[in-house]
């Protein structure tokens, strides 16, 4: 067995990110231990941001000098530096919003911080990732730590709950998840990407089995990104766990689990295209219709915006079946876009619903166009964009994400898709109508004002949001030539 | 003859991993439920083993032990998270864990 | 030459009444609105003056109306020997009905706004008289239309009134929807509505035999003719738009505007010359509408209902007159009703106005002595409407029946017993209210001279009219239609004198004998007194069955039923059906959750694996 | 024929005890018999030629893992279960399903997997503390570091949620 | 500078600049008032192009939007005969809105001026894009403050009309973008005149069967705009629930986005299509005008009365649309502004009548037109507009649809002009009960129209006056429009114009024979 192992600095550049995000990690733990008793805790979440600053400047770095790392273990291209940014503005967002909410929870610690910092280097791991070790390392690493940032507020018990159903359910899904992995392993005696793809290329493993590993694969990729039937756990984690972390959630972790997935089934399993593009073209179309149709009937915004994330995920899914370059761009295009809203409507609903969470219906929104117009007319921003309303990036993703499916001639799932997306409409209005359309409720009535980084963090989501509506070109630009890794 | 076929040693992994499919679906302890899947991860170490054996290769083995430290720091995480459920509900009862539905 | 002067000074009247009569002293309200309408009149003859003899058609562009497509349509008008008739007629009778009106409006409130509306009325009149297409003789068609209804429902605070203007307009409306269809059908035919174009693509060609085009363009104008000029089956506004002032009555509901359904056939005449079948149809109308409205006139107890019904007969005259070919006896009869009706209405409307606003016929009696200008002028038109030789009514009623005759006797014979009955009638009201006793409250005395004094010059007309010989100046355009017969016109003549006798009989003589005959007819008699309840009928099984379906099986069944709550509803309620469903699979159990995932991964194995085909 | 015997009976354990693990009621019989269900898998792992793996399989598993749970089982004083009639779901469809996967994956390993070679104790013995370090610091240099910051994760979490029992 | 550009842009700049005022102040009615006045003034600068040649898009505005690879988007704007009034009318009818609301609308102006403005923005693009993507987003652009303006103010129940509203036309628009985005898979771009120049060239065809999805695609979010019977149910609700002011921009302007959408892409992009729907979409278009009629005829009440009326006029636009006949296109133009002026003028009034009596309910009306003269003369002149009495506006219209139906096939004409005899029964019946007869105690002390309710109301009497009697103002770069769309109709698709009934052609042969 030879040795031969040269690691150069530039395999260290190019897992600079990560790196920095773990090194700002263990510095807040070990600030905070110095920190005196009495004294703030926000500095730590000061300390996180520069962390994920540095992190996001590393990753346009390591872009610079793109290419594979550590004998192929993560592959720094276009598309996974893409979805670092991604992860990393979620990450910057988010903690914005979680500063006033732990506040006003007296949970101020720096293991949130930390946590947040480690959970964000699996889904940059996930990101770049390009053998399946480091996809198994990458997910567990971000799916712990988030198991814990569910439940972080340990003594509420729908935080508790949260994260007991997101842990067991987690890890089974991941057993499948690692099965497949195990049978790839077995068929194909690898398990980096790129092998996997030259292998099956080559055909000389039976498909059946091949596709067993993916099937397998693909119940733990799609238990991540909440598809259908494996969707379940979304709404209950989502409405259990803290506003800004359900915020995170339902971000962050999904566009890295929904990276690897676009390249685990694009790269490696292109050639049995054949076979899944079906069960995915379904899997999306049902998972449009379970999570719309089940939201119409929720009265718990988190919990409704937890079915809507279900929805997102379908469309996303629509991308993939498309299986084309576009389609690739077309979903990283939607994941960020989506990541801006979603991460906005939560942080607008961690604002509104108060101390514990006890204002979270859609009538405790009632009113709030009256009361803090600027608030409101933001959370209508992103209520629009959820919505899919033109000048706005969730319109233009789903916008970019039918036309690829109509350029790979998916005709019907856009028709329907699109028909879901107005269906949809109903659930996202009886929030606009809430705001603008009903008396202030006792909610609205007793709201303290913002704090500013939760300012900050709604209206950088906002003008984000806008940003990519109105001009799309340069994020589209960049995701369709990044894309063009994925074939 | 004499020699047990790999095969064998797939189908044991099936079993064991089903097994721990049914502990999940079946127990009703939150800690019974979790150990299943301690058993679901054994059984797909099984196959990663047992596929490192077939090509004469360790990475499987690599897998294995990875799998493992997950495992364990799983097992930490989880049992937190369980030590939280039962300080805040007091029980273990995996059903009585089902506030958040519909 | 400037025509457009003509209907301009009325358009002009309206405006300054309409916008400024409020601020304006009567005098001035009375000198913009006659004044008007004496400009278009001297305009009128300064016009004819100058075009005299008028052989050829004199057309004026102004405009281009509409241009879309191969269709062109201008603002267009001209002047040919029929236009300068109907001009005189109504610009003449107007000018007089619209002094008369001084004195019988002195009392009223909204004042400048009945001027204002009566120069609108005479705009859209000279406008229609004077258009050279069908289209713009629409829009003096819909125009006096909607003058109609302002002015019948002049008294809008009072129910009857503003009843009978929608009663107007909405029937009208019906009407109009046949001249549209005509007007669309025309277009299709000949590609232009300029009536001399259209002319010029008939001529030469023979008529049309059976039923086509021209014949149903024909019938669709003639329905919109029923509907201005109140025939059968769209006479029935007519009667209730009495509720409005009696000059209005005069002017619009006798003399002018509702005269415009036979105007419009003679300026077609083209046309229903080369459809036969339609202008059988409008004989048979006319001829039908001609005795069925006078029977019920002999029934009727408000004067002015009684000369509305006269009205009708009479009209139904002039379409049997233009339905049998012999259109200038049409603008004949067309001419002297104008001068007779009118004389009646203004001169009922003076007796009214006597009585301080009692119109009711047994409420009258003994008149003539208070009122003995009004006395002899509305026996000079009741003489003249009767027949009576030497009257203006005697030459056009007898030239219609000697054309009636030519065409079908049975017409004649009808004609002429009409001509009977309606000479009853009209002098049953005559001699009711200026015979025999007083029986109302009021004070009669005679009407101001601003009043009696058209009376007067329109008894002239009523009494020598006649003698202006229409047909002769017309027969350039039209044939004459019929032959001279002495003895037919005897006949004619003598129906009248006997009905005017019987109505002296039954009504002076011997005043009891009219109870007998009414208990002697019975049943017969309260069917005609209630105007053969057609009212009620249409009420009945049009305008009931259409409110009924609008509102149970259109609004509530279709709208709100089936529509919003079953289609648009249901949809929602499938969705929130399936939606609820999959909210129930959402059990919150995380065993079921993992079975949906075991069951799921199933499915994908399946799919993948199996399905996926080859190895 | 060691190798088979060995094989069958470490498999019958195996499957027993893995049996128990899903039918004991209360959890501290369940968690005592997955320790001999890994016990049982150290013996087939060493069969397969991995050393290294079937010492890890005992320590870290058998001995840290399961001792910790059992630790917790005895801490909470987890009690028998109790039967519940909530997840009616799993409970009817959980076996038929559960059939129906074991079915199609024995299924296809026995018709579908090409032949696979035939397992020879001490035929290749590639698994030892060597190889695995030496791979281990060289290939899987990335995931090795990495795989700390999980370990910190688990460490922070723990902390995080159960800080004040510690304290 | 370019005017369009600048007309487009002015309402979104007043809206910025409007967001910046002070909430509880005369300010936002001021930005307000002087950015629609302005961007009427500049729109006016459009008619001297256009009326040059309506057939050809003039003060266009070209410029690369979103440029990705394969996906290149221009903001392509331009205004031809067919857009021109339509521009004009929205930028006339804004000031109009702005200055109502000032009295009607009792609360949250600032909020309320910058949904107009923004709306007014949208519904310009909706008129001007030449490119469908860019036409797709404004159309929802302009959705959205018409959304929040009819739920946000209004009645009580406004917040579930103003969602179904929503929804309704939001699923419609889901087709629409499903067929631009299959017009463009086969197209390969987004941009109308490219894709009309490709077809024309042949350098791509449509199958008769794609033509038919596409134009369903697009019709349906037009029909549920318009709205076409059955797609209606939301009108109603919409237009009597919402603010005055919001239903007047929304009957006035807005239902024109449908039929504007119907004549300009379904005829032209996918004409096949069209053409092999024409009889049903004729079909409904003449039960939607006797049916709402029908409805309109029985109304408690006078908003909704003349929502109905709506869904009645409306279905004459759409009947000339798809009458393929030059008569039917021009008069369906003609009746999209003229039935924005009147409907308009009309809303306006049942607004002033609210402010003064608090209710719509015809049961608490009554004698009117003796407090109030003023009030009841404007409302007659709206109204004769309404029912298309000749030398208004609405009749030019009516009858140039009708007589093109009529060429087309005579029946269509003849069910079509029943809803004329209905407009008048419901209308007068209504005036009626509203404005004549005795005054009641609450009636009685009605005000009549002050010179600041008379000042919007006079600009749109004019005009339904100048409309109806001098259409060659009007009526030539329409023509041209209209004429060159039914050439590329008629280009790519055959269709022979049946009458039932022989033409002047055939009576000359008849007298030939002779």
């Amino acid at each position: 067995m030879p040795i031969n192992i040269d690691v150069s600095s530039t395999d260290y550049l190019r897992f600079l990110p990560e790196t920095l995000l773990t090194v700002f990690g263990i510095i807040v733990m070990m600030v905070e231990a110095a920190l005196p008793a009495a004294s703030k805790r926000t500095s730590l979440g000061v300390l996180s941001l520069i962390g994920i600053a540095a992190a996001f400047a590393a990753n346009i770095a390591a872009n610079e000098s793109s290419g594979p790392a550590f004998s192929n273990m993560i592959m720094v291209d276009g598309y996974g530096t893409f979805f670092r940014a991604v992860v990393l503005v979620v990450g910057f967002l988010c903690i914005l919003a979680s500063l006033g909410y732990l506040e006003r929870e007296q949970s101020q610690k720096g293991e949130y911080y930390a946590l947040m910092l480690f959970s964000m280097v699996g889904q940059c791991i996930l990101a770049t990732s390009s053998d399946l070790i480091m996809v198994f390392i990458g997910l567990e690493i971000s799916s712990i730590a988030t198991y814990i940032l569910a439940g972080f507020l340990r003594d509420d018990r729908r935080n508790n709950e949260a994260a007991l159903k997101y842990f067991l359910l987690g890890s089974f899904a991941t057993a499948f998840l690692l099965y497949g992995i195990a049978w790839i392993y077995g068929l194909i005696g690898s398990t980096n990407l790129i092998e996997i793809r030259r292998a099956l290329d080559q055909g000389t493993q039976p498909g059946v089995l091949a596709g067993l590993a993916a099937a397998l694969m693909f119940v733990g990729f799609a238990f991540k990104v909440s598809a259908v039937p494996f969707q379940m756990w979304a709404p209950d984690v989502y409405q259990g766990a803290a506003a800004p972390v359900s915020a995170f959630m339902s971000t962050g972790p999904k566009a890295a689990a929904f990276a690897i997935f676009f390249r685990v089934f694009l790269v490696s399993f292109r050639p049995l295209n054949a076979r899944w593009i079906w069960l995915v073209w379904g899997c999306a179309l049902a998972t449009m219709i379970v999570g719309n149709f089940a939201a119409l009937l929720q009265t718990n915004v988190k919990r409704l915006l937890g079915y809507s994330s279900i929805a997102h995920a379908g469309y996303v899914l629509v991308a993939l079946t498309a299986s084309s370059q576009v389609g690739v761009a077309a979903a990283m295009f939607y994941l960020a876009a989506y990541a801006l809203m979603n991460i906005g409507a939560f942080a607008v609903i961690s604002h509104i619903a108060q101390r514990h969470e006890q204002y979270v219906r859609i009538e405790d929104l009632a009113g709030l166009g009256r009361r803090e117009p600027v608030t409101a007319a933001l959370l209508a921003i992103f209520v629009f964009s959820l919505i899919g309303i033109p000048l706005t990036g969730g319109f233009f993703g789903k916008f970019y994400i039918f036309q690829a499916a109509l350029n790979s001639h998916l005709i019907w799932l856009t028709v329907l898709g699109l028909m879901n997306s107005g269906i949809a409409a109903y659930y996202y209005l009886k929030i606009i109508v809430a705001i603008y359309m009903q008396e202030p409720g006792t909610a609205t009535a007793q709201l303290p004002p913002p704090s500013m980084s939760l300012r900050i963090a709604i209206w950088a989501s906002a003008i984000g949001v806008l940003f990519l509506g109105i001009f799309p070109g340069a994020v589209l630009n960049f995701a369709n030539f990044s894309a063009a890794a994925l074939r | 003859m004499g020699h047990v076929p790999l095969s064998w040693y797939l189908i044991l992994s099936v079993i064991l991993f089903a097994l721990g499919v049914a502990g999940f679906v079946y127990r009703k302890s939150v800690i019974t439920v979790f150990l299943s899947i301690e058993l679901m991860l054994n059984a797909v170490n099984l196959s990663f083993v047992a596929f490192s054996y077939q090509m004469h290769r360790i990475d499987g083995h690599i897998y294995s032990f990875f799998v493992m430290v997950v495992a364990a720091a799983e097992a930490a995480v989880g049992l937190a998270i369980i030590l939280t459920i039962f300080k805040n509900r007091g029980t273990l009862q995996i059903d009585e864990v089902d506030s958040m539905k519909l | 030459m400037n025509l457009w002067l003509i209907p301009f000074f009325p358009l002009i009247g309206f405006f300054l009444n309409g916008l400024l009569g409020r601020r304006l002293s009567k005098p001035l309200v009375n000198l913009i609105a006659v004044g008007s309408v004496a400009a278009s009149f001297v305009c009128v003859l300064v016009v004819l003056s100058k075009l005299w003899p008028i052989d050829n058609t004199y057309t004026e562009h102004y405009f281009t109306w509409i241009q879309s497509g191969f269709l062109q349509i201008g603002f267009d008008q001209m002047l040919d020997r029929l236009t300068a008739v109907m001009l005189l007629i109504v610009t003449g009778v107007g000018l007089i009905i619209h002094i008369y009106s001084i004195g019988y409006m002195a009392h009223e409130g909204g004042y400048y706004r009945f001027f204002s509306y009566l120069n609108l009325f005479m705009f859209f009149m000279l406008l229609l008289v004077l258009a050279a297409n069908l289209l713009v003789v629409f829009v003096g068609w819909e125009g006096v239309g909607l003058c109609s209804y302002l002015l019948v429902g002049f008294y809008f605070r009072e129910d009857w009134a503003t009843n009978a203007g929608n009663k107007a307009f909405i029937v009208n409306r019906v009407g109009d929807f046949g001249f549209s269809l005509g007007i669309f059908l025309a277009v299709a035919t000949f590609h232009t509505l300029d009536f001399g174009k259209m002319a010029a693509a008939l001529q030469g060609m023979p008529a049309e035999v059976g039923f086509g085009a021209l014949t149903l363009i024909a019938l669709l104008l003639f329905v919109g003719a029923t509907g201005k000029s109140a025939q059968i089956p769209l006479y029935v506004w007519l009667p209730d738009a009495m509720a409005g002032p009696t000059p209005v009555s005069a002017l619009i509901h006798a003399a002018t505007m509702v005269t415009a359904g036979v105007y419009m056939i003679a300026r077609m005449s083209f046309l229903y010359n080369h459809a036969p079948a339609a202008s059988e149809v409008v004989a048979v109308i006319g001829v039908a509408t001609a005795v069925f409205a006078a029977t019920i006139g002999l029934t009727q107890n408000d004067i002015k209902k009684v000369y509305a019904y006269s009205t009708i007969s009479q009209l139904g005259y002039m379409f049997l007159g233009v339905g049998v070919g012999a259109y200038s006896t049409g603008i004949f009869h067309l001419m002297t009703h104008a001068f007779f009706k009118a004389l009646l209405f203004l001169g009922a409307g003076s007796v009214i106005h006597g009585l301080g606003g009692e119109q009711d016929l047994r409420h009258m009696g003994g008149l003539r002595k208070a009122m003995p200008i009004t006395f002899v002028t509305l026996l000079c038109g009741s003489l003249s409407i009767s027949g009576f030789p030497g009257f203006a009514g005697f030459f056009s009623k007898d030239s219609i029946l000697l054309a009636a005759y030519g065409h079908a006797p049975w017409m004649f014979w009808v004609g002429a017993i009409t001509a009977g009955m309606t000479a009853f009638y009209v002098f049953r009201a005559f001699f009711l209210a200026f015979f025999g006793t007083y029986r109302g409250h009021h004070h009669p005395h005679e009407s101001p001279a601003v009043m009696t004094l058209p009376l007067v010059v329109l008894a002239l007309l009523a009494t020598f009219g006649g003698f202006i010989n229409i047909p002769e100046f017309l027969s350039r355009s039209y044939p004459l239609g019929y032959q001279e017969n002495v003895g037919r016109m005897a006949i004619s003549a003598g129906f009248g004198i006997l009905g005017i006798l019987l109505a002296y009989v039954m009504y002076v003589a011997k005043p009891a004998l009219a109870d007998t005959v009414k208990n002697a007819f019975g049943a017969v008699y309260t069917l005609i007194f209630n105007k053969y309840y057609i009212d009620e009928i249409y009420q009945a099984a049009i305008v009931k069955p259409l409110e009924g379906i609008s509102r149970f099986v259109l609004w509530h069944g279709v709208d709100e039923g089936v529509i919003d709550f079953g289609m648009v509803n249901g949809m929602a309620h499938l969705v929130r059906g399936w939606g609820s469903l999959f909210r129930r699979m959402q059990s919150g159990s995380i065993r079921n959750y993992a079975t949906w995932v075991l069951a799921g991964s199933l499915l994908v194995i399946f799919v993948l694996g199996l399905v996926g085909g080859g190895r | 024929m060691v190798d088979t015997v060995l094989f069958i009976i470490c498999a019958i354990v195996a499957i027993v005890c893995g049996f128990n693990v899903v039918l004991q009621r209360h959890p501290i019989s369940s968690a005592l018999s997955l320790i001999g269900v890994m016990s049982s898998l150290a013996v087939l792992y060493l069969l397969l030629g991995a050393e290294f793996i079937a010492m890890a399989q005992m320590i870290v598993y058998g001995g840290a893992v399961m001792v910790l749970f059992t630790f917790v089982i005895m801490l909470l004083n987890a009690g028998t279960e109790k039967a519940s009639s909530k997840s009616w779901f799993a409970q009817i469809a959980g076996l038929p399903l559960l059939l129906a996967f074991v079915g199609v994956l024995a299924f296809l390993i026995r018709a579908v997997l090409p032949p696979l070679a035939a397992v020879a104790f001490g035929s290749w013995v590639g698994g030892t503390a060597e190889h695995i370090g030496q791979l281990l610091f060289t290939t899987y240099l990335l995931p090795f570091e990495v795989i700390s910051v999980l370990i910190l994760i688990a460490i922070l979490g723990a902390v995080a949620l159960a800080q004040k029992e510690i304290d | 500078m370019n005017l369009l550009l600048a007309t487009l842009l002015l309402p979104l700049i007043g809206f910025f600049v409007l967001l910046l005022t002070p909430r509880d102040s005369k300010a936002p009615f001021g930005v307000a008032l002087l950015t629609t006045l302005v961007t009427f003034i500049a729109s006016l600068g459009l008619i001297a192009p256009a009326a040059e040649n309506g057939a050809q898009f003039r003060s266009a505005y070209d410029a690369l939007w979103v440029d990705a690879p394969g996906l290149q988007i221009h903001f392509h704007v331009g205004v031809d005969g067919l857009s021109l009034w339509l521009v004009l009318l929205t930028t006339l009818l804004l000031p109009i809105a702005v200055w109502v609301s000032q009295t009607m609308i009792t609360e949250r102006h600032k909020s309320f001026y910058a949904f107009l403005l923004l709306f007014e923005f949208g519904i310009i693009g909706v008129f001007t894009a030449l490119d469908l993507f860019v036409f797709y987003v404004f159309w929802e652009v302009a959705l959205v403050p018409m959304y929040l303006m009819v739920g946000g103010w209004g009645g009580r129940r406004s917040g579930p009309a103003a969602v179904k509203f929503f929804v309704y036309t939001f699923l419609g628009s889901a087709f629409m973008l499903s067929a631009i985005l299959y017009l463009r898979s086969q197209a390969g771009t987004f941009d109308y005149l490219e894709i009309m120049s490709r077809l024309n060239a042949g350098q791509f065809v449509l199958s008769p069967t794609q033509q038919l999805w596409i134009f369903l695609g697009f019709f349906a979010a037009f029909a549920v705009k318009v709205p076409i019977f059955p797609f209606h149910t939301w009108l109603p609700n919409a237009y009597t629930e919402a603010a005055t002011p919001a239903t007047f921009v929304l009957a006035a302007a807005m239902s024109k986005m449908g039929t504007y959408g119907l004549i300009r892409y379904c005829l032209t992009l996918t004409s096949a299509g069209a053409h092999r729907c024409a009889s049903w979409v004729v079909v409904l278009a003449i039960i939607g005008i006797i049916y709402g009629a029908l409805i309109a005829l029985i109304q408690p009440n006078i908003k909704r009365l003349i929502a109905y009326s709506s869904v009645s006029h409306l279905g004459f636009v759409v009947l000339g649309i798809f009458s393929f006949s030059h008569q039917g296109a021009d008069g369906a133009v003609y009746q999209m502004i003229a039935h924005g002026l009147s409907t308009g003028a009309l809303f306006l009034l049942v607004g002033y009548l609210e402010q003064r009596r608090g209710s719509l309910e015809i049961g608490d009306f009554g004698g009117v037109a003796t407090p109030a003269p003023g009030l009841a003369t404007a409302f007659m002149i709206a109204l004769l507009a309404a029912i298309g009495l000749p030398l208004l506006c609405n009749f030019i219209g009516e009858f140039l649809v009708l007589q093109g139906a009529a060429l087309t096939r005579f029946s269509w004409a003849a069910w079509a002009a029943v809803g004329v005899i209905l407009s008048a029964a419901y209308m007068f019946w209504m005036y009626q009960r509203t404005f004549l007869g005795k005054t009641n105690e609450r009636t009685a002390s009605f005000v009549d129209l002050s010179t600041r309710d008379w000042v919007p109301l006079l600009p749109l009497i004019v005009l339904m006056v100048w409309l109806g009697v001098y259409t060659q103002s009007f009526m030539p770069p329409i023509t041209s429009a209209t004429s060159h769309i039914l050439d590329q109709t008629n280009m790519n698709n055959q269709y022979q114009v049946k009458l039932v009934l022989p033409a002047a052609g055939k009576l000359t042969e008849l007298a030939h024979a002779h």
